[in-house]
């Protein structure tokens, strides 16, 4: 920042200015539902089920980023779930046909498929100006048709899977998981590129005003494709996350994921009306729910009760969230310039 | 499903032109009907109509209140779980000895009650109904496992199960079908012939226009998620009596089926646009398809792959048709035009 | 200077070749032919003004030019070299920098990424040098004279901080023709004047600059050059000197302005509508006037001044922290539209396309928005008296529709605003506000706008006209009110009202009037 | 005085959805035994076990007048309206390893004794913990019938004096989703840190407990074991995560119930208590009470013998 701008500016003190961004604040409601549930059951921190919790929702996480670019974009995708049922399943497949296969390949593989599938969104959406809701509704049925089709009642044992791509699911790097390390790198990498470099910025400006960004050069429609795509692609990668974690697999791996992936992302402050967000918000967003639901359960919440509760706390978080914003946006408000 | 034969395809240019999409819906569905006949003689009977029919009263029921908040450009996504709690809150109930009537008339205020709190939330809070409504999408399915657990209440006395599962005397049209019908109607009459309708085109296309022309664009907004619920409600308690079964986890991912019904029905995502009589034409398309697939014994993931396509196309096509018309009007040159 | 009934297109001088030249461009939007055959030359140097009425077509000239739209004929070159520009992007790495009228700016990004996105400094690896931005950032608002935290983000700024926001990001881009439409219109006289200052620096460079203002003053004191433009057409062009005011103006209009405004005298009945005190902090303060029966008053300022948010603040759509509203002495509740339209008060709001007008729906179905309760028998609509209402106003204010069914969209601007104004009239208001009732609309149009508000006022309707055409607010009102920064700051009889006097009320100094920004 | 089985009977099989793997063995059983005795028999169901979403399939078996239907119920009540329409169509019904309320069918083929099942893994679960510490259960969804009856009888079996000293602390709901079994197990074990035992009477549920098991540092200390078939289990069995597990051939069940199914048919039997018929390989089988036919014990397989079986 410039001497121009904090000479002049009535600048709010850095604390407010640091309690107004809504990672920080989700990161303090973090730690208090962290320390809180372990002040009552200590086990809740300990090294193996620390692992468990970063292992559950490396998943979701994973798949938030991509959501996160399709919703800065001011689209959603429904159909992630879809996609990372279909390549769990064929890449699963894929491994019985060559149980020799290499484990880069396999994940190529995932990338490639789930960035095929998304391409059919961004296509549907860019060039067929079929809105994102209507049109990743409609994938989220045939992805998922697909898989039934294709798998009919089969499943993908862990005994069938060589041995070797179970071990590196299971493996670890200095105690860090190796699926936690693998997603982190994608989570850090694509929060850099959509934080500070020209093309991540491009997606906020086209969901914030995509008639601006025709205007500013943006080509919109490619943004718009290759956002879908990104979002297949990261989803196809979970897939065969999913099966390297899980080890099992049948036609309705991943169902009902979109939903709590939407979710993860709008609790960490990502607008579904376009341009607000950051990865690491979306990313604090999906922990924050899976240390949630593993609280409800290592404080012995009746089962019954669990889902109702994280209804109510979703509800909490984004209603929180407009508040806050709101809050920001009338002190930001007002300022003629002199 | 066979393609419509050359003849009628220039019909359904004609009544595309003369009545829009909603006459495409039901010309398919008549195509549908007709296939299905030619597929297997045991598919165009009384009796197998009428089972199928009866089987989609509840995303029936729940596609009118879903189209008219389609129409307002919101969504309700919460619809089944609301269904699933009022159906366990009966069960509870009735399991508790409150009478029949009374039970019903608590269902009803609770299914109200839920549509209210999404509503407030929308409407006061402002926030976004796609994002509320998958908050309460768990919160509801939770509270109805919250009340019923494990349980399932099944002894309904006979009088009611029979109303869910009976016809209407002297027909084969099943009772909660009927019931459909009449509120079909009435939704229609609202929708088209009354002020209140009216206003929610313009709520729908022009939020901000429709408040500087005093329409109570909050007030109605707040109005269409309770009857959403109610509507719901009213799902929830056909759901129990026709399946003499309330628990938790009725009707789960119902919700989709309903808004898919009602894209395919025309009605726009984004507000403004569509007519219940394309929503109800898209859900018995919907369900004649997938009992003309059942009924030749193709399986069901040919059916939901047949949905999503379906929904794409109920507005990829029109897109594309409008595109090609445009494309064509600016091939016929103006003057000099620039390349 | 060229004759009116026999333009010619200008002949360049020959020693210079021009940095742009469009000729003979066409554009037209179905039915309306928004651009008829117009030529212009940029030459290096130069600041260019390009003058003409609301809709004479300046806008989609500037979009031509962008590349935003594409032009049905003529041909456009740049540095002598022919192109065709498919999207704004290619205009721009042509070296054609636009400000265009309303702001297009990225309300969740930050000032200084709006100003440069897709040109943010790069360091190491590709990766945006965000100090280095703001830095650069922070640079040209200085050159501005602005006061703006390059970190901040846009939303929330003002009408005139966006303004340069959208200024500072032209400026940026350091480009050899820059075209400007109406970026004065937001801004205060000292804005204004760095603006110029920095104009003429980049003329100093040899860079073009096309402008496009309302401001006469300015042109005269900034522009070696005019065009003109009426009705889409191409009037004139010619060296400054050789205009005056007059010329200007009977050149935009086409004829004398006298006939525009058909005002007779009334006599004010009693007050219709009273308010007192209104104040909504940070937005205005204190506000309080009365609107009698069979009176126009006007309410001037610049825009940015509030005068929206007070009309709004009345009608009930914006909240109002004190103060009180009466309507034929009943004291109003605060944020009801529908109450306050029951006791006879509507709005025709400044922004028709978003407020005014749901564009998707039918001509007939917009018309009795208002008064749908009104138009029912029993539960159920009448459509018997839907399509009677409908027709009565839009036959009374002349609209020219082909059927009240089509889509309000198909319709021309001016025909749009028609059916606005019959929406209210048809909900027989005895108090009227109307926001730039006239923006946007042709010559013809306005006229019969201005006719049928003097004819409703003579009948006995209040009418409170917002406007920033100043000459409108002249011939029609019988007092104006002058806001600035939020307050009323006078009050001007029919007699006493010059130019001069509303624009030394509106901005607090005497040079607004003596020819701007010397 | 038998007489024989009519050729060419239509049967319908609907299993709880066609997904699952175990269902897919189980219908692989009854298409076996049509194949045996000449009949037409196809297997049509749902991709999900929703309560209503077996209703269709039941309509459109009536609509095409099959003679048999052969199903697992969804859903104990939600079915007997349609159920009874079909019966009084002259379509016969037989339900194999889920049950509807008895008024729905005619026999019911129980894979085994229901109390024997549960408290023979109570039984098994105490000998493993030396009847000792907090125990849990994974079930599959909350409303599964056979579920719930089996979890009745460990409950009762949990009453008797020697296991004084076992605590059940929890029944979790992996709803025969392999992820969420997975997560709950996980759950359960950071919510008990007592916990010695957990009986999950799932195939879904305890191989995806014995998956979550065979990673965690308390492999070997909690104990599992349930119903779960050979193949899934082969492995957790071997790296000493489950020492033993119980399981009855799901394909013998839909053997079992195609047979009798094709005997009420072909009128051999009308489902009276004491009829007896012949179910091909696996021999006579008599009638029980309330329609009931159990298909045997269930077997228990550990290290020592789960190398023969594929299935
Ligand atoms: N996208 C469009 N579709 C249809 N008509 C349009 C469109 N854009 C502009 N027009 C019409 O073209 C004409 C010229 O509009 P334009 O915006 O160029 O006027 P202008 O000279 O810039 O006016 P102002 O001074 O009010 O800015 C108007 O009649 C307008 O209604
Ligand atoms: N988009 C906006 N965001 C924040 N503040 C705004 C915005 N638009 C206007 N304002 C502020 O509201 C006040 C009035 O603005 P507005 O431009 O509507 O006034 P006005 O006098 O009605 O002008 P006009 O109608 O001529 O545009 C000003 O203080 C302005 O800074
Ligand atoms: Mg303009
Ligand atoms: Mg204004």
């Amino acid at each position: 920042m410039t001497q121009l701008a904090e000479a002049s500016a009535p600048a709010p003190g850095l604390l407010a200015r640091l309690l107004a961004r809504r990672e920080v604040s989700l990161v303090l409601i973090l730690l208090v539902v962290l320390l809180g549930t372990a002040a009552i059951n200590p086990r809740f921190l300990g090294a193996g089920s620390v692992r468990d919790l970063l292992l559950n929702v490396t998943i979701i996480a994973l798949v938030v980023v991509g959501q996160t670019i399709v919703l800065l974009m001011k689209h959603v995708d429904l159909s992630v779930s879809s996609t990372v049922g279909l390549t769990a399943f064929l890449s699963g497949a894929l491994f019985i046909a060559h149980p020799g296969l290499p484990i880069p390949l396999a994940l190529l593989f995932g990338v490639v498929l789930g960035a095929a599938l998304g391409a059919v969104n961004g296509l549907l959406v860019a060039y067929g100006r079929v809105p994102a809701l209507v049109a990743t509704l409609g994938t989220l049925y045939v992805f998922r048709g697909i898989t039934y089709a294709v798998v009919h009642g089969g499943q993908i044992n862990a005994a069938n899977l060589p041995p070797a791509f179970l071990s590196f699911a299971t493996g670890s790097v200095l105690g860090v998981p190796n699926l936690v390390l693998l997603v982190l790198v994608v989570m850090i990498l694509f929060g850099i590129y959509l934080g500070s470099y020209r093309g991540g910025r491009e997606y906020y400006a086209v969901g914030s005003n995509a008639e601006a960004a025709t205007l500013a050069g943006i080509n919109v429609t490619r943004r718009t494709l290759t956002g879908f795509v990104i979002s297949g692609a990261i989803a196809g990668l979970a897939g065969v996350l999913y099966l390297a974690r899980y080890g099992t697999v049948d036609a309705s791996a991943g169902t009902g994921l979109e939903l709590q992936v939407i979710a993860a992302a709008v609790v960490g402050g990502v607008s579904i009306n376009g341009g607000v967000g950051t990865l690491f918000g979306a990313g604090i967003g999906a922990l924050l729910l899976g240390v949630m639901g593993s609280a409800l359960v290592t404080l012995r919440a009746p089962s019954f009760y669990q889902q109702a509760i994280q209804g109510a706390l979703l509800l909490l978080a984004i209603s929180i969230d407009i508040v806050v914003s709101r809050r920001t946006a009338r002190r930001l408000g007002q300022r003629r310039t002199p | 499903m066979k393609p419509a034969p050359p003849a009628p395809s220039s019909l359904v240019a004609r009544l595309r032109g003369l009545l829009g999409w909603e006459a495409t819906i039901i010309l398919l569905v008549f195509v549908a009907l007709l296939a299905g006949a030619l597929l297997s003689p045991d598919f165009l009977t009384a009796s197998n109509l009428s089972f199928l029919t009866a089987n989609f009263s509840e995303v029936a029921l729940m596609a009118l209140s879903m189209t008219l908040l389609v129409i307002v450009a919101e969504i309700d996504l919460s619809v089944a779980s609301i269904l699933g709690l009022c159906s366990s809150l009966l069960g509870v109930l009735w399991a508790a000895h409150v009478p029949m009537p009374l039970a019903i008339a608590l269902t009803f205020v609770a299914g109200g009650l839920a549509g209210l709190l999404n509503g407030l939330l929308v409407t006061r809070l402002g926030l976004p109904s796609l994002a509320v409504t998958i908050g309460t999408l768990a919160l509801y399915r939770g509270l109805a496992y919250a009340l019923l657990g494990d349980r399932a209440i099944a002894d309904f006395p006979a009088a009611y199960t029979n109303l869910g599962f009976g016809m209407v005397p002297g027909t084969q049209i099943p009772i909660p079908i009927a019931l459909f019908l009449v509120l079909a109607i009435l939704t229609t009459v609202l929708l088209h012939a009354t002020a209140f309708g009216r206003g929610l085109y313009a709520i729908g296309a022009n939020e901000v226009a429709a408040r500087f022309a005093g329409l109570r664009v909050e007030r109605v907004k707040l109005t269409l998620f309770v009857l959403s619920g109610l509507m719901a409600a009213l799902a929830g308690v056909v759901y129990t009596f026709r399946f003499s079964s309330a628990r938790a986890d009725n009707a789960t991912g119902f919700e989709l089926g309903v808004i898919a019904a009602v894209l395919l029905g025309g009605v726009s995502i984004f507000g403004g646009r569509g007519s219940v009589v394309g929503a109800v034409a898209a859900v018995f398309l919907i369900g004649i398809i997938n009992g003309a697939l059942t009924i030749v014994d193709v399986s069901n993931e040919v059916l939901t792959i047949v949905t999503g396509l379906l929904l794409i196309g109920s507005v990829l096509v029109p897109n594309l048709l409008g595109r090609l018309r445009v494309a064509r009007e600016r091939r016929q040159p103006r003057g000099d035009a620039v390349s | 200077m060229t004759e009116l009934h026999a333009p010619e297109p200008p002949t360049p001088e020959p020693h210079v070749t021009p940095l742009l030249t469009l000729a003979h461009a066409s554009k037209s939007f179905g039915p309306v032919q928004a651009l008829r055959d117009v030529s212009i030359e940029l030459f290096p140097g130069e600041a260019h003004a390009l003058l003409g009425e609301n809709g004479a077509g300046k806008s989609t000239f500037v979009k031509i030019l962008a590349g935003v739209h594409r032009r049905d004929s003529g041909t456009l070159h740049v540095n002598g070299q022919e192109v065709n520009f498919h999207s704004p992007g290619e205009a721009r790495s042509a070296g054609i920098a636009i400000i265009y009228q309303e702001p297009t700016l990225f309300p969740d990004l930050s000032v200084a990424e709006n100003v440069l996105m897709g040109r943010q400094p790069l360091a190491g690896l590709g990766r945006i040098d965000t100090a280095a931005m703001r830095a650069q950032v922070a640079g040209i608002l200085k050159e501005l004279g602005v006061h703006l935290d390059p970190a901040r983000p846009v939303r929330g700024l003002s009408i005139a901080d966006q303004q340069l926001v959208e200024i500072a990001k032209a400026l940026s881009l350091n480009a050899q023709i820059l075209i400007m439409d109406e970026p004065t219109a937001a801004l205060t006289l000292s804005e204004t004047e760095r603006l110029f200052r920095v104009v003429r620096s980049l003329r100093a460079r040899g860079a073009a600059v096309l402008f496009i203002t309302h401001r006469l003053e300015e042109v005269f004191g900034e522009c070696q050059r005019i065009t003109i433009m009426r009705d889409g057409t191409w009037v004139s062009s010619g060296p400054t000197p050789d205009y005056d005011t007059d010329s200007v103006v009977r050149q935009m209009v086409g004829r004398d302005l006298g006939d525009l405004y058909p005002r007779s005298d009334t006599t004010p009945g009693e007050v219709a509508l009273s308010v007192r005190g209104l104040t909504q902090p940070g937005v205005f303060q204190d506000v309080s006037f009365e609107v009698r029966r069979g009176e126009i008053v006007g309410l001037a300022g610049l825009v940015g001044a509030g005068r929206s948010e007070v009309a709004r603040a009345i009608f009930g759509i914006d909240p109002r922290e004190q103060g009180e509203v009466r309507l034929g002495g009943h004291v109003m509740p605060p944020l009801r539209p529908q109450t306050v339209m029951a006791a006879g008060l509507g709005l025709v709001p400044e922004d028709r396309r978003q407020q005014g007008l749901v564009m998707e729906m039918s001509i007939e179905r917009n018309a009795n928005l208002a008064i749908l309760n009104r138009l029912k028998s029993g539960w159920l609509m009448n459509r018997d008296a839907e399509s009677r209402s409908a027709r009565d106003w839009t036959s009374k204010l002349r609209l020219k529709a082909h059927r009240l069914s089509d889509p309000v969209s198909s319709l021309s601007g001016g025909n749009q605003q028609k059916v606005v104004l019959a929406k209210w009239l048809a909900t027989s208001p005895s108090v009227l506000i109307v926001d730039e009732p006239t923006r946007g609309i042709d010559v013809g149009a306005k006229a019969e706008v201005h006719r049928t508000l003097s004819e409703l006022a003579a009948s006995g309707l209040a009418v409170l006209m917002i406007s920033s055409d100043l000459p409108e607010v002249l011939g029609m009102a019988d007092r104006i009110l002058v806001m600035r920064e939020g307050r009323l700051v006078g009050e001007l009889s029919r007699e006493d009202s010059t130019e001069e006097a509303v624009m030394y009320l509106a901005t607090g100094q005497r040079a607004a009037v003596l020819g701007g920004a010397a | 005085q038998t007489p024989a089985l009519t050729k060419g009977l239509k049967i319908t099989l609907l299993p709880k959805n066609i997904n699952n793997p175990y269902n897919v063995i189980e219908t692989s059983g009854g298409l076996a035994a049509a194949k045996e005795i000449g009949a037409a028999a196809k297997v049509v169901g749902p991709s999900d076990a929703g309560a209503s979403s077996q209703v269709s399939y039941i309509n459109t078996a009536i609509a095409q007048r099959q003679d048999a239907l052969i199903l697992a119920a969804n859903d104990a009540n939600a079915l007997l309206p349609y159920l009874k329409r079909a019966a009084a169509g002259g379509m016969k019904i037989v339900t194999m390893d889920s049950d509807t309320a008895p008024e729905g069918r005619t026999l019911f083929i129980n894979q085994a004794n229901s109390e024997g099942i549960g408290r023979a893994q109570v039984q098994l679960l105490g000998k493993l913990t030396n009847y000792s510490g907090d125990i849990a259960i994974l079930s599959a969804t909350p409303n599964a019938t056979n579920q719930n009856t089996w979890i009745k009888w460990m409950q009762e079996e949990l009453k008797l004096p020697k296991y004084k000293n076992m605590h059940l602390v929890k029944i979790a709901y992996g709803n025969d989703d392999d992820q969420k079994s997975f997560t709950e197990m996980q759950g359960l074990i950071q919510a008990y840190p007592n916990l010695k035992g957990v009986i999950s009477p799932t195939t879904v549920g305890i191989s995806a407990g014995a998956r979550y098991l065979s990673t965690s540092p308390l492999k070997g200390k909690v104990m599992l074991t349930g119903l779960g078939t050979p193949n899934q289990m082969r492995q957790f069995v071997k790296d000493g995560t489950v020492s033993a597990f119980q399981l009855w051939n799901p394909a013998d069940v839909g053997y079992l119930a195609t047979y009798a199914a094709a005997a009420l048919a072909s009128k051999q039997i009308t489902g009276k208590t004491g009829e007896t018929f012949m179910a091909g390989k696996l021999g006579k089988y008599t009638v029980g009470k309330n329609g009931e036919i159990v298909l045997g014990p269930p077997y228990t397989f550990d290290k020592s013998n789960i190398d023969k079986f594929n299935f």
